[in-house]
């Protein structure tokens, strides 16, 4: 694999990276959603480059369905759902932003370190993407765990399936295409179920508050 | 051995005791009457009163329970039992394998139980007081009377007071200093049994405090003739076992008339003595509190385990 | 095999309760069916067991397998003589208790007939196995079971709160108790991996291992026994139970804890240890004493029965304590001779304390009082239940000539022998646990004094006491037969202890049969007849002679003149039956005398009280000591796992984030 | 076996299509249990044919039965149309009373087999990315069956579930890419490395630094489904919240297959790591699930709640035994799975019914069932004491295993899970009692009780406590060479 190309796809995991920093520490909805987006462009723009690189054909379904849904069409729901339910209002975090960063810079050296050795002894092309790949994972973990609101807990989880479909593509150069489909379908049947889940969730207590769905334990 | 005559003089000895038992309660009243400087009614009061009472009509209250009833003869007949197994004149008793020294108090507290529950029967208040005070007393005296037992069969190996009196008389006079404790236990268990002063008063009246009266409330005529004749077989089998216990001296092995004649010539001289210093124990010494009892025979009991401490120290 | 050997007739016995047991099941509701054929069945089987017993324990052993259980444990059985014997007591016990039942079970409990009929000959059926088990996971399978079913039985009228929770407190402390037995043979089959009895048999344990084996047995059998401190169920539950449950409970589902622990100290365990004995001893003689002393001061009959079944469990466990301590020393003479009194007072206790209950059932039939403060008189409403509780209450006051004295006289024989052991503290301190075990038989006297003398004699308390009906026909064939046992108990020692024999024999490889047999069969010496000796039929023989002789000179002498008339009473008159000394006051001297052993409670009324009542409740101090903390300790920690369970979903996630991250922690 | 591959995966699938036009009619719950019925046929025909022939694949190497997952896919389908049966009435009851609209009735039917394909599927699968796949379609059917009632209770334990089932299967994910990635170097980068049996084939030389990293993702992300302290906070919720017979699969099936998933990984984990690690991590996880799942037991409210709690408890119980590892253990493991699944569900069905009677989940409110209706009361009543381990049900017969097994591998560990069955047994039992006996208030139902369910399943479960069948033995044993390899 030419070296430049490899510069290029560490170029995009940095980005990566960076825009899964960005999201942690953004407030408000709507942008939270186009940062998504972003994130959806840099992870197609790298399996395009995998597939390229590689040669791997079926890398350009993958990167084509990764546009169509990741790019196009979820971020186009979740937009539809903020408007129509009127949450575009800042949301606070559990922890401020700083010590978020702080914890999330922690991780990503736990990931790094994680990767370290499996990346030495992967075959594939890449050294520090899976580290990378496994920050955003537990970035976006985080970031679920951080937020108080419902909209924000699902961009973080379909920010952490990006994370995974990173290391699917570019630290394996490509699973097989089954799987690829399969967990691309469950992707947006989650999607499509969180958005209905939206509207009762709203029906009930009218707002997206998570506070509301504290009240099952044990006292 | 088990031949005819032993039965016959098994017979012989039992009707004896049961005969001449009232005999030793009217020589304790004389001894008391005389310490007392009373002047003394004759030893054969006891039988007098006795016969007066069998030929009285006996009144039986109208609730009364058949055991009611039954109770004087069973009370009887336990008692006579009793003297049956004794060694009185000899040792040679074709019943005295039929219950050992354990038995015996078994059979005591078959008694006791009886005259209870025939107590509690008509369902008075001083009855069932009675019958409980009786109860509460026996409870406590039984485990001293068996440590006294204990003591002096761990000397001769054997719970029979047969052999117990065979084992004692047979080796030379060995003086066993546990045997003295014993001895005081023993005396104490008797006064309870008894009811005898100082656990209670067997010339009162007073409801409160009478245990053994309280028990026979309800009798009257033949029934409490039985009752009186039983308590002072009782007696006499108890000083019985105390002498074959203690001075066994004088109890003859064998059944020949002459042997036989000579211990009860023994016996009676035993009986009369120790007879009268129970009744200087009785004069010395002033009734308890019901609530005194327990604490009295509990030293009883102390004392008979301390003999046989000493037993095991003494190393015998 | 082409001819049934006894082991096979047993199994058929078992099958035949399991059927009877489902018939009552399909039979549910067909009052006169369960009533008339299926108990008389069981009845029938029970005497069969009990001939079966006899016969099999003067046999040898037999063993067989039957192909159910797990694939690589299958039911092993084994019939010798111990299990024999048991099946005996078994037999004895359970005829008489399904005879009462024909007449007892006939208004409609709370659940239905056919049910509790199921419950009752399943719960037999499953002892039965438990006796001839010969593998852990047979035994615990019976064991539960019975577990199982006695407490169904125990909480029949289940809408009493109460009821249910002595139910609960017992089915819960039995399961501990089997907890504890199924580590136990874990460890008695030391590592091999195979349960069956045969290889533990093999095993020897060292030291360390035996012991910590030992008092899991200990307390696992002691909590089905109900020994101190684990009795806490007992009172409670056999007040719950219908009487004739509570007899059967009494009499043997407390005994197959006895017969457990024998199995395991004497047959499975190949090492006894003298201090074994020494504290099962020390706990049996606390158990026997507190457990009378409290009965001494109850006022609910079935209540004071129960306990004073704790009080004959702890004096079986005292004998089998100074068993092991001789057998440790192998003086087994004397080990026999202890073993041979623990059993004959199980077949005994069983016999009285099964009548016993009966008869408080032909009570509450009859008044539905279980309060002894609303009873009085009743012997004159109900002579037959009262005659028959007159002869147990005798054997239960361990009075000759009954079953009870035997047992008590063997057992003091056996302390008297002590004075042999080589360590003299021993020799010193025993004779003394005589006295006490002495003290513990005359306060039970007592007892059953202030038993009768409050429900059949005196004057009723109650009114309504004066409607009381006697018990019906057949629950009389059920007082009979049990009377029947005490009275054979008592008159024939030397047969049974030539029963018993064998099974000591096997246990701790000598019997005292020989000699016994040597002074014929009416004279019952253990060691030696110049030792001691004891000849119940002569005894009762000369007694009633006396007695007879009595009453015919007194009647010759005499003419037979009687007169009625109220009581005298000292001739105080208004007198009513309210006076009459109550269970309180029969319980005052045992308080007076025990106060430390418990929590009492007194209400003493003010002077100016418009009606001033006194109320005095005496409770059992375990629960405060031992039981309250237990459960506030259990609360406690499953207040703090209530903790994690925050509700908030972040916090949760942070659980898995932090459990992912230590395991990789661990992995790197 | 491709056919029958295919009709067994089709019949659910088609079925959930189907039920999704008419679930609201009134003869759709007959239809659910005839397809539920059909499924297990089949099932059963294939089960046979693996007991006789041995493990067979169809679609190429796609899909894959061996004697262990046959085992699961028979329970499975076993346990899918019993409880199929038992929603008959019960569902008919909900509507009665206007919990269930005929939209809802649609879903509820629909998903039910969509969920009953999806787990036959990741039985079935011998790719473990379409295992995952399946897995993810089961949370998400799950998830609206859960949901179904749309009370706020059901949103939130949905919600919960979605996100952290979700969160933790994203990491099983993971977890499958790391392998993928271990695997890639022997088997090449294509779909071979992704199929169960090359790995397994492969076992020894797949590269233990990965596969440790790997295992842990999986066991976090699937351990998560399993309902395994600390990632059970989900579970209470869901199986309280949905419908029973919801709460009856996912207890009874659900759990198993998570369950089963990580097994199969654990193989390959001890293949390549052969340090007996992950052995140690599931006796770790098994041992604090029992202990804290049976402490929670006593501080429930709601009789569903505590029951779930209870198959916490066992989940706990098996995955301790699996971590033990040996032939015994294992085996005990398999029976404990099997007759917890059966005894598990019996007892949702009772509670069930014995729910609607009374009218609440409340166990303070629930009173004198078998007053009101013996067998319900009594079938809860043997239910549970089967559920406490009490003989002779079979449940009694995996633990005794288990413990014995414990005792000498483990013995420290022991007196803990005693420790945890104790507190188990008093909490539970003195909740059913309080339920089954005393004085009740409860009224009897429109529909008859569908009690022949619960029935079947004890009967079961009594049998394999006293009686194991030969072949099943022999089942059973196949099952336990593959997982002990």
């Amino acid at each position: 694999m030419p070296n430049f190309a490899l510069q290029l796809l560490n170029l995009l995991a940095a980005i990566m990276l960076l825009i899964t920093f960005a999201m942690l520490s953004q407030r408000r909805p709507l942008s939270l959603n186009r940062l998504f987006t972003l994130h959806g462009v840099v992870l197609v723009l790298s399996s395009l480059l995998v597939a390229y690189v590689t040669g791997n054909s079926h890398l350009y379904y993958s990167a084509g369905l990764t546009l169509a849904i990741k790019v196009v069409l979820i971020p186009w729901i979740i937009h539809k759902v903020i408007i129509r339910l009127k949450a575009e209002s800042d949301v606070d975090t559990l922890i401020n932003v700083p010590t978020t960063m702080l914890i999330g810079i922690v991780l990503v050296i736990i990931a790094f370190n994680l990767a370290m050795p499996i990346a030495q002894l992967s075959t594939s092309i890449t050294s520090g993407i899976l580290g990378i790949a496994l920050a955003c994972i537990l970035l976006s973990f985080m970031m679920i765990l951080i937020r108080s609101k419902a909209m924000p807990q699902v961009i973080g989880f379909l920010t952490m399936e990006n994370g995974l479909f990173f290391a699917a593509t570019a630290a394996t150069s490509g699973m097989p295409m089954i799987v690829e489909l399969g967990v691309a379908l469950s992707v947006v049947g989650g999607t499509l179920i969180l958005g209905v889940f939206m509207f009762h969730i709203r029906e009930q207590y009218d707002d997206l508050d998570i506070d509301h769905l504290e009240n099952r334990k044990e006292d | 051995m088990n031949n005819l005559s032993s039965y016959l003089w098994q017979i012989l000895e039992l009707i004896l005791a049961v005969a001449a038992a009232p005999l030793l309660t009217g020589w304790v009243n004389q001894c008391r009457a005389w310490l007392q400087n009373k002047t003394a009614p004759s030893v054969f009061l006891p039988h007098r009163t006795l016969h007066k009472l069998f030929h009285k009509d006996s009144v039986v209250a109208e609730n009364a329970s058949p055991l009611f009833r039954m109770e004087p003869y069973i009370v009887f007949g336990c008692m006579a039992l009793a003297c049956g197994i004794i060694p009185t004149l000899s040792t040679d008793l074709p019943l005295s394998p039929a219950a050992d020294a354990i038995a015996l108090v078994g059979l005591f507290a078959l008694g006791r139980m009886f005259i209870s529950l025939a107590a509690v029967d008509i369902g008075t208040g001083f009855g069932t007081m009675g019958g409980r005070r009786e109860m509460f007393i026996g409870f406590i005296a039984e485990p001293a009377l068996l440590m006294v037992l204990f003591s002096s069969s761990l000397i001769s190996k054997s719970t029979l007071l047969t052999s117990i009196v065979a084992n004692l008389t047979s080796q030379d006079l060995i003086i066993h200093p546990s045997m003295a404790f014993a001895a005081v236990a023993f005396v104490m268990v008797l006064l309870a049994e008894n009811a005898r002063i100082p656990v209670d008063n067997p010339a009162t009246h007073l409801e409160l405090t009478m245990i053994h009266e309280a028990l026979l409330l309800e009798y009257s005529g033949r029934s409490l003739a039985l009752m009186e004749w039983a308590a002072s077989i009782k007696l006499l089998a108890y000083f019985c076992i105390g002498i074959a216990l203690f001075l066994p001296w004088g109890i003859s092995s064998v059944n020949t008339p002459f042997a036989l004649l000579l211990s009860l010539l023994i016996l009676t001289v035993k009986l009369v003595v120790v007879g009268a210093l129970l009744a200087v124990l009785e004069i010395v010494s002033a009734k308890f509190r019901i609530f005194r009892v327990p604490e009295f025979l509990a030293t009883a009991f102390l004392i008979a385990v301390i003999g046989m401490l000493v037993h095991f120290l003494l190393g015998a | 095999m082409t001819d049934l050997v006894s082991l096979d007739y047993i199994l058929l016995a078992v099958s035949g309760w399991l059927i009877i047991g489902a018939c009552g099941l399909f039979a549910i509701k067909r009052r006169g069916g369960i009533s008339y054929v299926l108990y008389p069945t069981g009845a029938a089987i029970g005497i069969a067991l009990c001939g079966l017993g006899i016969y099999s324990a003067l046999g040898g052993t037999q063993t067989c397998i039957l192909s159910i259980g797990l694939p690589d444990l299958q039911f092993h059985l084994r019939l010798d003589s111990l299990s024999s014997y048991f099946l005996f007591v078994l037999g004895m016990v359970s005829t008489g208790v399904s005879l009462y039942s024909i007449g007892y079970f006939r208004k409609e409990e709370e659940t239905p007939l056919g049910l509790i009929c199921l419950e009752y000959h399943v719960c037999l059926a499953s002892m039965a196995m438990i006796l001839i088990s010969d593998d852990a996971y047979v035994f615990m399978v019976a064991w539960e079971t019975m577990s199982l079913t006695a407490t169904f039985l125990v909480m029949a009228n289940h809408s009493d709160p109460e009821v249910r929770y002595a139910g609960f407190l017992y089915f819960l402390i039995s399961h501990i108790g089997a907890l504890a037995l199924l580590l136990c043979f874990g460890l008695l089959q030391a590592n091999t991996g195979n349960y069956t009895f045969a290889n533990m048999r093999e095993q020897h344990l060292d030291l360390l291992w035996a012991s910590i084996t030992f008092f899991l047995a200990f307390f696992g059998f002691g909590a089905k026994a109900g020994i101190l401190p684990l009795h806490i169920w007992l009172p409670e539950a056999h007040p719950a139970a219908p009487s004739p449950i509570s007899a059967l409970m009494s009499a043997f589902v407390l005994k197959t804890g006895v017969y457990g622990f024998l199995r395991i100290t004497f047959d499975l365990l190949q090492i006894q240890v003298w201090w074994w004995g020494v504290i099962a001893l020390t706990v049996g003689l606390i158990t026997a004493l507190f457990g009378v002393v409290l009965s001494a001061t109850q006022t609910d009959m079935k209540r004071l029965l129960a306990y004073s079944s704790i009080e004959n469990i702890g004096l079986m466990f005292t004998g089998i304590g100074l068993t092991i301590i001789f057998h440790a020393y192998d003086m087994n003479g004397m080990a026999a001779l202890s073993l041979t009194a623990t059993l004959y007072h199980v077949a005994s206790h069983a016999a009285f304390k099964s009548l016993l209950f009966l008869g408080t059932g032909a009570v509450l039939h009859a008044t539905g009082e279980r309060n002894l403060g609303k009873l009085g008189g009743l012997m004159r409403f109900m002579p037959w239940t009262a005659w028959a509780a007159l002869i147990g209450v005798l054997a239960a006051a361990g009075l000759p000539p009954l079953g009870g004295f035997v047992s008590e006289w063997l057992l003091i024989q056996s302390f008297l022998l002590t004075p042999g052991l080589p360590n003299s503290v021993l020799n010193m301190l025993i004779p003394i646990v005589a006295g006490v075990i002495v003290l513990v038989g005359a306060i039970a006297a007592y007892v059953m004094v202030k038993f009768f003398g409050v429900i059949f004699l005196g004057q009723p308390r109650e009114q309504k006491l004066n409607q009381a009906h006697d018990a019906n026909i057949w629950e009389r064939f059920g007082f009979g037969w049990l009377v029947a046992a005490c009275l054979m108990l008592g008159f024939f020692p030397v047969q049974l202890t030539l029963v018993i024999d064998r099974v000591t024999s096997f246990l701790v490889g000598e019997g005292i049969g020989t000699t016994v047999a040597s002074n014929g069969l009416l004279l019952l010496a253990p060691v030696a007849s110049h030792r001691a000796s004891y000849m119940p039929l002569v005894f009762v023989g000369v007694l009633l002679a006396c007695c007879l002789l009595a009453y015919v000179l007194v009647r010759r002498f005499y003419h037979g003149r009687l007169r009625q008339s109220i009581p005298w009473a000292c001739g105080y008159p208004f007198q009513t039956s309210k006076m009459q000394d109550t269970a309180e006051g029969l319980g005052q001297p045992i308080r007076h005398i025990f106060g430390n052993f418990f929590r009492i409670t007194r209400e003493l009324p003010s002077e100016f009280d418009k009606n001033p009542r006194y109320r005095i409740s005496v409770e059992d101090p375990f629960w405060s000591m031992l039981y309250r903390p237990i459960a506030v300790i259990t609360e406690y920690a499953s207040r703090a796992v209530g903790m994690l369970q925050h509700g908030r979903i972040s916090i949760y996630l942070l659980y898995s984030l932090a459990t992912l991250m230590l395991l990789l922690l661990v992995v790197t | 076996m491709d056919s029958l591959f295919l009709v067994i995966l089709a019949i659910p699938l088609l079925g959930s299509m189907l039920m999704g036009l008419i679930g609201h009619r009134e003869l759709a719950p007959e239809v659910n249990t005839g397809l539920s019925l059909g499924t297990m046929i089949a099932v059963v025909i294939l089960s046979m044919e693996v007991l006789s022939t041995g493990p067979s694949f169809a679609f190429g190497e796609s899909f894959h039965v061996d004697s262990l997952n046959g085992l699961l896919i028979t329970l499975t389908a076993f346990v899918g149309l019993t409880t199929s049966l038992f929603s008959r009435s019960y569902m008919r009851v909900e509507r009665d009373i206007g919990r269930m609209t005929s939209v809802r009735m649609r879903i509820y039917h629909s998903m039910y087999q969509l969920f009953m394909f999806t787990m036959l599927l990741a039985l079935l699968t011998n790719n473990i990315g379409i295992l995952w796949v399946a897995m993810e379609i089961a949370t998400l059917a799950a998830v609206l069956l859960v949901s179904i009632y749309r009370t706020a209770a059901a949103l939130e334990a949905a919600w919960k579930y979605f996100i952290l089932c979700g969160v933790g299967i994203s990491l099983a994910l993971f977890g499958t890419i790391l392998i993928y990635l271990a695997a890639e170097r022997q088997l090449g980068g294509s779909t071979s490395a992704f199929l169960w049996t090359n790995l397994n084939a492969v076992k020894m030389q797949l590269e233990p630094a990965i596969m440790s990293i790997a295992f842990v993702f999986l066991l976090v992300g699937y351990g998560t489904k399993m309902g395994l302290v600390p990632l059970h906070s989900w579970l209470a919720d869901a199986h309280a919240e949905g419908p029973t017979p919801v709460s009856a699969v996912l207890s009874g099936l659900l759990l198993n297959v998570a369950l089963y998933t990580v097994l199969r990984f654990k193989v390959l984990a001890d293949g390549s790591m052969q340090n007996g690690l992950p052995g140690k991590m599931l006796v770790g996880f098994g041992l604090i699930t029992v202990l804290v799942a049976t402490f929670s037991l006593s501080r429930q409210k709601d009789v569903k709640r505590m029951f779930s709690y209870s198959s916490i408890e066992h989940i706990g119980l098996m995955t301790f035994a699996f971590g033990l590892g040996g032939p015994i253990a294992t085996y005990a493991g398999l029976l404990h799975m099997t007759v917890h699944s059966l005894v598990k569900s019996a007892i949702f069905f009772t509670v069930g019914h014995a729910c609607q009677k009374a009218g609440t989940q409340i166990i303070a409110d629930i009173r004198g069932l078998v007053k009101v209706s013996p067998t319900v009361g009594w079938g809860l009543v043997v239910g549970s004491l089967a559920i406490l381990g009490m003989p002779p049900f079979g449940v009694f017969a995996s633990e005794f295993l288990i413990i014995t097994t414990s005792m000498q591998e483990l013995p420290w560990a022991t007196p803990i899970l005693l420790l945890g069955l104790g507190v188990a047994f008093a909490t539970i039992f003195s909740f059913v009692q309080s339920m089954a006996f005393g004085e009740t208030t409860a009224k009897p139902l429109a529909h008859p009780p569908a009690l022949l369910p619960v029935f079947i399943h004890l009967g079961l479960a009594l049998m394999l406590g006293l009686y194991i069948p030969p072949y099943l033995n022999e089942w059973f044993g196949q099952a336990v060479k593959i997982i002990t390899g």
